[in-house]
């Protein structure tokens, strides 16, 4: 087993996905766990070895392609099913199947009351495939089927209670609001394609140099073009609005999807093709413009949600938004970090904030919990370790990789960009620690109702929670800041992400090409390299911003417990601004959706009913009306009939004898 | 100059019948009239070389056909009808187009070949010309397709008229 | 008889006369039966026309076709007045302009 | 050329298209007081022509030019009408996607048809024959008799055993169409005495008349009278408004065949006839029916989002979706047409699938009222999962076979104009609009409507008839290159035999091609590593 095997990675939890599909429910719940976490757990084996396999290799031949068929092949254009293995795919796919294999375990208990439970695992596994065919596809176009699979599979999962009009109604929007992106995506596959002629990831960046002129608006054109497609899927200003409502769905799926590894596909993609993005300084920008924009955004309507998933949504659009933030300043390695460690806190996050749902029976109003530590020990534990990381808290795995975005921010993209970033650390500390606080201290707010059931979880749920809090803990040492030889992940990333410099070189003359020249530096050489002192003040800056974030949460939460209500009430205005969230849904109801819906209503009926179809009928009733008249001709005397006979004739006739 | 004379007898009695045709009140004298028309015009047939034809224009139109108009007209017993011609506009119009008719008629058969050569002299008569061998000869060869079409035209006539007649079908 | 005593064309002008003498009775006379007579003097006209050809040209053809003609003729009458039949036990009446039910 | 091919003794396309009507004439044998026997008889005969078909495909030499399994025999010979059969990639692929549909849906009329049973069997067989026809067909003639032929027991089906506005739907289709094969019929005769004059021989014979030399103010009369003829029956904007009434009102197993095939034999007559008969008219119109073709997709897609009738949402979306296929063949290259005739094999496909699904609520429920419905996935949780897919392959999901087709089409577009595309793409997003809410509309939520409760699931019949649909569904959409292989010969063909008459014309005037962003696009096609096979827009392009 290793690299030869590699299709049995997504292979494996397609075959589950079939298996637990057909079944339809009459499988025995133990044979459905089985089938769905074990194609899984196979998959993760399968993983790790082929990642021993790769570390074998010497680093420059580390991309090995497995090619199964050809799918699409029309004139000169071809695309293959095969997939590619290196650094970047590799990283990712241990994410997607360790904690795709974490969460199908916590799964087994938390949706073990579920009726369709086959149905669900049969889901959670094809996503576990699509979301590995997205990872591991070698050209575009299987990407693009990877891309367009998870989206179907965050449809089916999200609206899984679709008995519930609301999850039926998130589902929907989540899968439209991702068609929007991947309408640009699609766009920018064209434009590759008609620009190099192949969609193989390795052709297309091998010649995107030559090609393409740094800052060329064809350049320009493809990077936007596939970044907004990663803006759908990745939940960014201004297509974010899906996610938070797709918290409709089961909370497992929450974090496996809306957490840990779809949503952070774009982030994926974006360092893909991070050779077209270093070719397009204005893309860059764009993408950190974004990323910071959004970060800052999302934290703030984070800031005041009381339902515990939506808080996770829009702090997990936030964290997104850091990792855009790092792809836009160039600092691809960096974002790829800040999305593993991401992966691993915010699926701690979710499934420990099922956890706690599971406990209550469902409650999910942060007002309706409170002083739930001691009843859920286990949970309380993970939770607070996963709140420190996302808090930025040293030397928790979010300390690392969030300091190395800002300080990338700081160093290529400016003091706004880092600015930005720093506040929203400031805020992230503080909705978090809200959100901590709220849930389990304080006094307790549980319902009598809630109140008697209340149990610390099974260990299928437990368990996967303490893996998780493991890896909060230690994931942020593959690297370490300030320490020679401490950046392992870059390092490993190196070979992916050396072309940059490649790219870079030739860009640096020119004066626009900034940003991707300060690139080629980070890449060329590694953080200890950067002037030390400078890194160790940003350093403490953050660590003093997180901490104040949540002394001031423990402060309105835990010690003065009124302070909130009445700084609401001073600043009422802006409160229910975030409150409402920027009412964006509503504006892009009132000024998207509802003019498209009453103009297409309008078209139908003035338009395709009344003037086309009126067009078809009026000639019809105007041939009648024709034919009314002439009917007047039929008297229905003979003679008449043979007078006008009479007169053909003799017309006739008169032609013949005048000829 | 037999002919001639015979000719013109026949002509003249076969205008005048017509007219009597069609300007006769009584529906049983103008069958009569027309009967003398055809016997008429038979004789003018044998005056042509028609010999068959004019024996069973004699035998088929003058003997079966009229015979069934006069005896459909008596059964119908119609009464006098009262005013004999069409009135108004249309009376008018059918005199009109049928003099116009006629006019152009006499134009084509009288006006002079014009630039086309005169009308060859006829040849002359193969002997047996209009025997009922000849007919008989050229019905069963060259047209005999159309002759068996005419059977079949005969029986749907006959079937027809039993089923119009029949007192059930309307 | 090579020779002929009458100019063929008067043959023609008096099937012109007989056939204009039906065509008026067609057209102004009101009686069905009538018109059916006028219509078979028309035929007439016509036979004696083709006659007429038959002997100027010297074949049979113009004497077989009056045959076929009479055919016809004998087909139309039979039928014609199996209708008029019809038509008179039903409304009493032979008088074409009593019956226009084919008004539009 | 493949060697002659015969069933039973018979050449494969002549029994293809007569073995249909030789069932229908036995079936008249059969007593009308037995339905079910009836029934089985015609699914069987339907059944036997689809397993005839099957040789059509394996023995398909797709390698090989030109027309194959061919016959020729004199019909008329004084006018130069012969009865000449044969089939290209094209036209073999829609012939089996007739069988298979036509099989399909006797199979699912069993319930849904129970009056004149007999009278509806025939008349179904009888269509077959006419279908089968008009694609094998190869005289000009031929072609117009199955095209009318198969109009009649069209029209008898939604007249006969269709909805309450029967009549007015049937007499719409009919007249609509012939008015529009009528010019069609002119434009054939000029054609024919075109030709006679050019080579002083009198033909109908297609392959012949290919070669007509034509004045190119006569192309654009005869182009036009042809295109109108098809673009009726596609349909195109706006000549649409037949669709939604015949769909409404046809029967289901109507629905079926009528988006199945009868709308392909408009896109097929411009393959067949339209364009390569008059390339420089074609060249000259591409920007109309470009125009065209978006406008349908847009229009077609908001329209279809607002209907209350299932059936018509469906037949809006057609619209949409043929305005795909059409843009496809007027990119003129070959991803656009190849792409293209997917595309309509993919439409056949899913949204006969769709048709069959809402005939099956249909027959639970009698009403297709989308707000009659709610919570369905409940009940009918089979029903559900393959009415999905069904949705899921219409709105082009990738791994099912209408991405495949609108993938092909939108990169031709693309390569034409990217403005063109970018509209174009647009419309995907609106097929999940208003499938994904018609489905939600449908299948989920809670169960409001006491008159859901306790519907039955699929029966086996019922499945059977969405199953083998679905199996190509996925086929397509997995491995594509089955069915695109046998379509590169008859495209190269087609393209070749454009632009051997065109080539002075240079590239076709697409709408919003100079708006592509810098002068790299046009050269990055001719950069384009592998491009062995000529591909037209850049090799023509190159030329200037």
């Amino acid at each position: 087993m290793g690299l030869n095997q590699l299709w049995l990675v997504p292979a494996l939890p397609l075959l589950g996905a079939i298996l637990n599909g057909i079944a339809a429910g009459k499988l025995p719940r133990k044979v459905v766990s089985v089938i769905g976490v074990g194609s899984v757990g196979l998959s993760l084996l399968i993983a790790l070895a082929c990642f021993r396999e790769l570390l074998a290799l010497p680093e420059d031949a580390r991309r090995v392609t497995q090619g199964l068929f050809t799918w699409v092949q029309s004139g000169d254009f071809q695309a293959d099913v095969r997939y590619a293995l290196d650094p970047l795919g590799a990283v990712m796919m241990l994410v997607v199947t360790g904690v795709g294999f974490l969460i199908h375990v916590y799964s087994t208990g938390y949706m073990g009351h579920e009726k369709a439970y086959g149905r669900y695992f049969s889901f959670l596994n094809l996503f576990t495939f699509s979301m590995l065919t997205l990872v591991l596809a070698d050209n575009f176009l299987l990407m693009f089927l990877g891309w367009e699979a998870v989206g179907l599979c965050s449809y089916l999962l999200i609206g899984f209670g679709y008995q519930r009009p609301a999850a039926a109604e998130a589902g929907k929007k989540a899968f439209v609001v991702n068609r929007i992106g991947d309408w640009g995506f699609l766009l920018g596959i064209f434009l590759i394609f008609v620009t190099f002629g192949t969609l193989d990831f390795s052709a297309v960046f091998a010649q995107a140099p030559q090609k393409l002129a740094v800052g060329s608006a064809l350049a320009a054109a493809i990077a936007l073009l596939l970044f907004l497609g990663a803006v759908g899927k990745s939940a960014q200003i201004p297509l974010y609005v899906w996610l938070p409502d797709a918290m409709e769905g089961p909370t497992p799926v929450s974090a496996l999807i809306h957490a840990a590894t779809m949503v952070t596909a774009g982030v994926y993609m974006v360092a893909r093709c991070h050779v077209l993005y270093l070719l397009s300084p204005v893309a860059l920008l764009t993408v950190a413009i974004v990323g910071a924009a959004t970060a800052l955004f999302a934290a703030t309507i984070g800031l005041v949600q009381n339902d515990i998933k939506r808080v996770l949504a829009y702090s997990t659009v936030s964290q997104l938004g850091y990792m855009f933030l790092a792809c836009g300043v160039g600092a691809f390695a960096s974002g790829i970090f800040h999305l593993m460690t991401h992966a691993f806190f915010k699926a701690l996050l979710f499934l420990g904030a099922g956890s706690v749902i599971h406990a209550l029976s469902g409650e999910q109003d942060l007002w309706k919990m409170g002083g739930l530590k001691p009843h859920l020990p286990r949970t309380h534990a993970t939770v607070l370790v996963a709140t420190l990381a996302i808090a930025g808290i040293f030397p928790f795995a979010g300390f690392f990789s969030k300091d190395e975005i800002l300080w990338n921010a700081w160093l290529h993209g400016g003091p706004v960009l880092w600015g930005a970033g720093v506040v929203g650390a400031f805020l992230t500390a503080f909705y978090m620690f809200r959100l901590y606080f709220l849930t389990f201290g304080g006094r307790s707010r549980v319902t009598e109702e809630a109140k008697h059931h209340l149990h610390e979880s099974p260990n299928s749920m437990t368990v996967p929670l303490i893996i998780l809090a493991v890896l909060s803990l230690v994931g942020g040492l593959v690297q370490v800041p300030l320490l020679s030889g401490g950046q392992r992940l870059d390092a490993f990333l190196e070979p992916v992400f050396a072309d940059a410099a490649l790219v870079a070189g030739t860009g640096v003359a020119h004066g626009a090409a900034s940003v991707a020249g300060s690139a080629a530096a980070h890449g060329a050489a590694s953080g200890a390299a950067h002037a030390p002192g400078v890194e160790i003040t940003l350093m403490v800056i953050s660590l003093i911003v997180a901490l104040s974030g949540i002394f001031v949460a423990h402060r309105f939460y835990v010690a003065d417990p009124d302070l909130p209500c009445r700084l609401a009430e001073r600043a009422k205005g802006f409160y229910r601004l975030l409150f409402n969230k920027y009412w964006i849904d509503e504006v892009y109801d009132s000024r998207i959706v509802q003019p498209i819906y009453r103009g297409s209503v309008r078209l139908w009926e003035r338009f395709d009913a009344a003037v086309i179809d009126g067009a078809v009928n009026g000639v019809g009733k105007q041939i009648e009306r024709g034919a009314a008249l002439l009917r007047q001709a039929q008297t229905g005397y003979v003679q008449v009939y043979a007078l006008i006979l009479t007169l053909g004739a003799v017309v006739v006739l008169g032609y013949l004898a005048l000829r | 100059m037999a002919e001639v004379i015979l000719f013109t007898a026949f002509a003249l009695t076969a205008v005048a019948f017509a007219l009597g045709v069609i300007f006769r009140r009584n529906a049983v004298h103008c069958a009569l009239h027309l009967v003398g028309v055809l016997l008429s015009l038979s004789g003018m047939f044998v005056l042509l070389n028609a010999q068959f034809i004019a024996a069973i224009q004699i035998l088929v139109y003058a003997g079966a056909i009229m015979v069934l108009f006069l005896f459909v007209v008596m059964l119908l017993n119609v009464k006098g009808e009262t005013p004999l011609l069409t009135p108004g506009a249309a009376k008018g119009f059918g005199f009109l187009f049928a003099l116009i008719a006629f006019v152009e008629l006499l134009w084509i058969v009288l006006a002079p070949g014009g630039e086309e050569v005169a009308p060859p002299p006829a040849p002359p008569l193969v002997p047996g010309f209009g025997s009922p061998a000849a007919i008989g000869r050229a019905l069963y060869t060259t047209w005999l397709f159309p002759f068996e079409v005419t059977s079949i035209l005969l029986l749907v006539a006959v079937i027809g008229a039993v089923v119009l007649a029949k007192r059930k079908f309307f | 008889m090579t020779g002929h005593g009458v100019p063929l064309e008067l043959y023609q002008l008096v099937a012109a006369l007989l056939f204009t003498i039906g065509l008026v009775g067609v057209l102004v006379r009101r009686s069905a039966l009538v018109i059916f007579m006028s219509i078979e003097l028309m035929l007439n006209a016509v036979n004696l026309s083709f006659v007429a050809f038959s002997r100027l040209h010297g074949q049979m053809d113009g004497q077989i076709f009056v045959f076929f003609v009479m055919s016809v003729a004998a087909a139309e009458v039979a039928v014609g007045l199996a209708i008029l039949v019809a038509i008179f036990r039903n409304r009493e009446t032979a008088s074409v302009d009593d019956v226009h039910l084919l008004k539009g | 050329m493949s060697p002659a091919f015969t069933v039973l003794g018979v050449p494969i396309l002549t029994f293809l298209t007569f073995f249909p009507t030789v069932g229908a004439l036995l079936l008249l044998l059969l007593p009308s007081a037995r339905p079910g026997a009836i029934r089985a008889a015609a699914f069987l005969v339907s059944l036997i022509t689809f397993a005839a078909s099957i040789p059509l495909f394996t023995q398909f030499d797709s390698t090989s030019r030109g027309m194959q399994f061919t016959e020729q025999a004199p019909w008329v010979p004084g006018l130069g009408i012969s009865y000449h059969l044969g089939v290209d990639g094209i036209s073999m692929l829609l012939i089996m996607l007739t069988t298979l549909l036509t099989a399909v849906s006797i199979l699912a009329s069993f319930s849904a048809i129970t009056s004149r049973v007999k009278a509806y069997m025939v008349t179904f067989l009888l269509l077959e024959t006419g279908m089968i026809g008009v694609f094998a067909a190869l005289d000009l003639v031929l072609f117009y008799v199955f095209w009318e032929v198969m109009l009649i027991p069209m029209y008898l089906l939604i007249g006969v055993w269709g909805g309450p506005r029967r009549v007015y739907a049937a007499v719409k289709f009919i007249l609509y169409t012939v008015a529009g094969s009528l010019l069609m019929l002119v434009a054939i005769l000029y054609l024919y005495f075109a030709h006679h004059g050019a080579t002083g021989m009198y033909t109908f014979d297609l392959l012949e008349l290919y070669d007509t030399p034509l004045m190119r103010g006569a192309q654009l009369w005869l182009f036009g009278a042809f295109a109108i003829a098809f673009a009726i029956k596609v349909p195109m904007f706006p000549f649409h408004t037949w669709l939604p009434d015949a769909h409404a009102e046809a029967p289901t197993a109507g629905s079926v065949i009528l988006a199945g095939v009868l709308l392909k034999m408009g896109v097929y007559g411009f393959v067949r006839f339209a364009m390569p008969l008059f390339p420089e008219a074609a060249f000259a119109y591409t920007p109309w029916i470009i125009g065209l073709s978006l406008i349908g997709i847009v229009y077609g897609a908001l329209v279809a989002m607002v209907q209350q009738d299932v059936k018509k949402l469906v037949a809006y979306s057609s619209v949409s979706h043929l305005g795909f296929v059409m843009l496809g063949l007027f990119v003129w290259n070959t991803q656009g047409i190849q792409g293209g005739i997917l595309q309509s094999i993919n439409h056949g496909l899913s949204t006969g699938a769709l048709f069959l699904a809402v005939g099956i609520l249909y027959e639970r429920r009698h009403t297709r009222e989308i707000g009659e419905f709610g919570g369905l996935s409940e009940t009918l949780p089979w029903f559900a999962a393959l009415f999905l897919i069904v949705c899921l392959s219409s709105i082009g999901l990738p791994g099912l076979n209408g991405f495949i087709g609108e993938f092909l089409v939108l990169l031709g577009a693309f390569r034409a104009s990217p403005v063109v595309s970018a509209v174009a793409a647009t419309g995907v997003i609106l097929a999940a609009v208003y499938l994904l809410w018609m489905f939600q509309r449908v299948m989920f939520g809670p169960v409001t409507n006491e008159k859901n409760r306790g519907l039955k699931d699929l029966t086996r019949r019922e499945f059977w008839t969405l199953a083998p649909v679905i199996f190509f569904i996925i086929w397509i959409g997995v491995y594509p290159n089955t069915f695109l292989r046998k379509l590169d010969t008859s495209v190269a063909e087609l393209m070749d035999r454009v632009h051997a008459r065109t080539l002075s014309l240079g590239a076709p005037p697409v709408p919003g091609a100079s708006l592509a962003p810098g002068a790299g696009l046009v050269r990055g096609t001719s950069l384009a590593p592998t491009a062995p096979q000529p591909d037209p827009p850049a090799g023509a392009g190159g030329a200037d």
